[in-house]
């Protein structure tokens, strides 16, 4: 398997994401990972499928379906000599383990003076569509990012996924990790075959335009892209902006696009309430309000819980249509 | 106890034994009408099914009053129709449609009727567990005499929660019954590599009369559950029933190379030898309470029933997208 | 004891939750209430005393350590009769019980398509100040304002606590009910003596103003007020609104006050970042873009665990200072 | 095993049984400077007095390697100083300050100390139970050979999160010991109406070593902890012990009038006839090992080293305001 940092190969975000993982396992044998159906299933998702088999069951780890308490043992291991990546398995689970990353590993650093430290990811998904109904389609990057002490990824491309998912195991600090489900199989893009990371921390600019900043996050980058092409059709030049990680947020990145364009829309796929979309517009507004043509819009998920049936469900995320019908009327074309 | 007392103690009637057939056959259908629909790309999502599990609800629900409550799981449909969930109903509910249950909102994790006393399937792992536990106080507080089962998978007793509702049921003296199903499977994962101890001995520790049962043999299950669902409806706390069991097909309608994590023998044993409607069948046919014919147009009546279900759901329309707003607050 | 709605008497924060809690006890035999240390202790903060004299160990229950547990029992004791109050010590716990709270409370409803109802009221703490440290001093009402099918409840009066607590306790759906532990014992103001409630979703303009709109919350309504008053003194007349709850939010009567004012600042004692202040700011910035000044302005406990020593601690919430001093900067003045 | 057969075992001497006198002393003086400093208000926030429990933790910390590892409570200044804390840098942390433990972020809940092994007290009740779990995987996967404790009140007996750890603990053989100090009350509820059934059948039911100890016998709880600590460091798996204790104040220094939770004779008896510092001193006197005078010797060195840590601490800086931002990140 010939690995140089410059060969491109077409790999889906799912494959990115295993092949992070499997180059950190051979990097640093402190590396393990834990979770629900990890091992020979390579997870619900199949994204971690082979792992088991190049590096044992003594570092891809199968646990109980104790959500909070493996991932109160995984704090405990980071602090103490490991860098364990814990799986789980559907972003909902997040609620389960709260307690654990946020009064705990969150903590743990400042509590102790900077004496002790957290080297910790934990992986988990978002994303609706799936007709997975309300328990299991909820996009809660919005809580962890609320927490200081902690850092949240939310990558939108199979590049970003495979260098930020390698930062983060390297980075001392406990990260949130939020890897949308339908992207695994449907967004492919090109990844280098061997080592690089993506600082996290750093927003990337996906498109160039002048008309409008589109800030969108995980899932909603391909939304908003896409949307970005449906508006040059009318004249509309967007730039789009994917800020990738939650905190550290890059702030400089976001304000100069909109400085820019003077208008922005926020585009996420949490709930539209004190969410993400909220944060991202004041920093926006703060920050540019001098230059904006009017105010920062935002669109999420719509805030009910998330219906099983597809004609509900569907009615609940943000389309590219959406996004260019908004982005139309806020450039009053 | 043994079995023939218990048999007994329970009164078992004919009428009964040829119900709990019938539920169980109901059951069966059901879920491989939805193996099909799924198949057929015809329904959203995915589903968890519960054949070869059919005497554990049946069983169970046989043995308590039409307003009893259940919370059920992830794999939830066999336990709705054992407590009365009109198939037709249920169906539309998997296909999305407005005249299912939940108006096409919750889909197959999410069955609820309070007519039925069915508090709600859930899927997270352990999530009934309060819930069940919280129907039980409020039977107590309230004074209904119900009684709340909640049935779940040995998956579950890796959810402190669970232990956390146990400890308040048996301090409290509260009307619920624990179901836990063992069919050896968290997903993909041997509940042995799952589980230390004794399985049995957890809620026994917390004091939680708790018994081990055959939960392939119907009667055996209705017989457990009727005793241990009556003590706690006179007031004397808390039960649990394990009960071994297996699910014959993939943890979800898509899992169907199961090789990797558990071997086609074994499956083909639990079915050939233990299959809770061929051995409650032979048993009504050995002691003579049902001939094979009778038995056969049970079978052919419950597809009948079925196939219009089905149908019905099939042709029912979905909600209207305006309704996603509705029932977000009470 | 005669009781009529008209006579005011002055209680603290604390007196009015429990005489809140008091006559709902009476007023209906379904109402429960369930926590750690609620019976003889009457609680960690003695808020609840004698009212186990009164009503019994049957209504005023103690549990064991068990938050999720018991969070969940509670759930299902709504769904099927009962009308549970629950008493989660420190706001900094809701971590434990989010699964209950965002995972089955606020959706058995929705996912139920309306058919069971989840009458619950989960009461807990707010506030640091306390030199409790990073584990019991946090204010995470922005986590289940983030999830529909919740109300979220923030009252900053003893007048409010008590109107709003009662209709909490009489709504349908499940209300999170934030109390902050400083007022308890601070915080005095007249509460009319018999029944009344105060509806959930309409704010309180606490303090009349022209100049700039301070939108307070809990805490931070007092801190408002108290920064009013010296702003008056440089000749800045501030307007103080209280939102009362978060959700839902009367987006009206926000919007309305900063149209007249033409300046907002948002003050809120949870984290800074992805909190309330960032939704707030936003739905002002929306609504009343063009007749803004200057950019929403936002404070929030400063987005650090929070430390121990007190001189560390103080200087993680906002202050009459702090508020004072960006108003006036806002002001040009 | 007898008493006698385990002292011999863990092969006590007389350093050792005075060394455990002289902490045990410490303990008890440094919590009754702790109570000073409250009540002259010179300690922010509160704290939670170990006073009656030394025997718990210089029990177990005598059997501990200076590299192994412990979590502790709320009521953690015992277990931090047992395991090798320094006075003066607790009493720095208590009062805020610069040179505590943790630059003051911490206080009493917080005391956390690599150099002791101390992975942190913890204000959570159950949140030691990862963090200790996960220091043993570490041990075990790093083959460290250190052993982890996790210490908590019997309250944290109600945390779910205690028996997915101590299951996961068991399934993978980790080097861990739960010892859970029974001192009868979480908070101001007596222990008999939080938890159901037998204690120790907990984690017996997951397979777990288990036994009960009397926590007020610092032999014995030595004893019963070199054994399991031990046998945990052959990787044989986790201990779990009962360690039947009381605590003589309040559960807070605030928490004075106590009589409607519990009954004064209740504490007069447990101060005067199973005091630890008391039955050991008078243990060491009656073996010949030690004489009145020794003791007190001990008792006046523990008590102006204790002074001089105060002195120390109510002296040191607060810190500079603006670190309040260092730390968040590593
Ligand atoms: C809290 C939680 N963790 C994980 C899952 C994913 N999951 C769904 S079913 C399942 C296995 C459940 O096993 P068991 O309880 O034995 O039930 P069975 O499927 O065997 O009936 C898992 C891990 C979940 N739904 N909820
Ligand atoms: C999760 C959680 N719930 C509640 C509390 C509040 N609390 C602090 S100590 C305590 C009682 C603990 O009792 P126990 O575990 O027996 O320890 P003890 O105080 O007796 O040493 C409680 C309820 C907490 N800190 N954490
Ligand atoms: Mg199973
Ligand atoms: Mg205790």
């Amino acid at each position: 398997m010939p690995e140089t940092a410059t060969a491109l190969r077409e790999l889906t975000f799912g494959e990115a994401i295993r092949e992070a993982l499997a180059e950190e396992l051979r990097r640093d044998p402190r590396v393990v990972l834990l979770g629900e159906d990890v091992a020979e299933a390579g997870t619900a998702f199949k994204v971690l499928k082979g792992l088991v088999e190049e590096f044992g069951k003594d570092r891809v780890i199968d646990t109980p379906i104790s959500e909070p308490g493996f991932t109160g043992l995984a704090v405990g291991a980071a602090m103490t000599g490991m860098r364990p990546v814990v799986d789980i398995m559907f972003g909902d689970f997040m609620a389960l383990i709260m307690d654990q990353v946020a009064n705990q590993a969150a903590k743990v650093h400042y509590m102790s003076g900077g004496k002790w430290k957290v080297p910790l990811v934990i992986r988990t998904t978002m994303g609706a569509t799936r007709r997975s109904a309300a328990q299991h389609s909820q996009s809660l990057h919005a809580w962890p990012s609320h927490i200081p002490g902690l850092k949240v990824v939310v990558p939108s491309t199979p590049y970003d996924a495979k260098g930020l998912l390698k930062a983060a195991i390297r980075d001392d600090n406990p990260v949130v990790f939020f890897e949308d489900k339908i992207s695994y199989a449907k967004v492919k893009g090109p990844v280098p075959a061997g080592d690089y990371t993506v600082p996290i921390g750093v927003a990337d600019v996906k498109r160039l335009g002048r008309d409008i900043t589109l800030v969108a996050t995980s899932s909603m980058v391909q939304v908003a892209l896409g949307a970005a092409t449906m508006l040059e059709e009318v004249g509309i030049s967007a730039e789009v902006v994917d800020p990738r990680t939650m905190w550290p947020l890059d702030e400089t990145t976001l304000v100069e696009s909109v400085r820019k364009t003077s208008r922005a829309m926020v585009v996420d796929e949490g709930y539209y309430r004190y969410g993400v979309t909220g944060e991202i517009a004041s920093v926006i507004a703060e920050n540019a309000f001098y230059d904006l043509d009017g105010p920062v819009r935002r669109l999420g998920a719509r805030h009910v819980p998330v219906p099983f049936s597809p004609v509900l469900e569907d009615a609940t995320v943000p389309t590219e249509r959406d996004v260019f019908e908004l982005a139309r009327k806020m450039c009053n074309r | 106890m043994t079995t023939a007392t218990r048999q007994a103690a329970a009164g078992l009637d004919v009428e009964t034994l040829l119900r709990m057939y019938r539920q169980m056959a109901a059951i069966r259908l059901f879920e491989e009408r939805v193996s099909d629909l799924y198949t057929r790309a015809l329904m959203p999502g995915l589903a968890h099914l519960y054949i070869g599990e059919e005497a554990v609800a049946v069983g169970i629900c046989e043995a308590l009053r039409p307003d009893d409550y259940l919370t059920s799981t992830h794999r939830g449909h066999g336990h709705c129709l054992a407590k009365g969930a009109a198939p037709h109903l249920m169906f539309a509910e998997l296909l999305g449609k407005e005249a299912g249950y939940c108006k096409g909102k919750g889909g197959s994790m999410h069955i609820a009727d309070p007519a039925t006393g069915n508090l709600g399937a859930n899927a997270i792992v352990g999530g009934g567990a309060g819930i069940a536990t919280g129907a039980a106080f409020s039977s107590k507080w309230l004074g209904t005499g119900r009684v709340a089962v909640c049935f779940f998978g040995e998956g579950a007793l890796g959810q402190g929660v669970l232990y956390e509702t146990m400890n308040l049921a048996q301090l409290w003296k509260l009307p619920v019954i624990y179901a836990c199903e063992n069919n050896l499977y968290n997903e993909y994962t041997h509940c042995s590599e799952t589980t230390a101890g004794d399985m049995l001995a957890r809620p026994a520790a917390l004091g939680i009369a708790a018994e081990r049962v055959d939960g392939q043999d119907v009667r055996e299950v209705h017989a457990a559950a009727s005793a241990i669902v009556e003590r706690a409806r006179r007031g004397e706390g808390p039960g649990f029933l394990l009960l071994d069991t297996y699910r014959y097909r993939g943890h979800h309608v898509g899992d169907v190379a199961r090789e990797y994590y558990r071997p086609k023998q074994e499956e083909q044993r639990w079915m050939s030898e233990r299959d809770p409607i061929a051995l409650h069948g032979d048993w009504l046919v050995s002691e003579g309470l049902a001939d094979r014919a009778a038995l056969e147009r049970i079978q052919s009546e419950v597809a009948s029933e079925m196939d219009a279900a089905v149908e019905f759901a099939v042709k029912a329309p979905y909600p209207d997208p305006s309704t996603v707003d509705e029932d977000v607050y009470a």
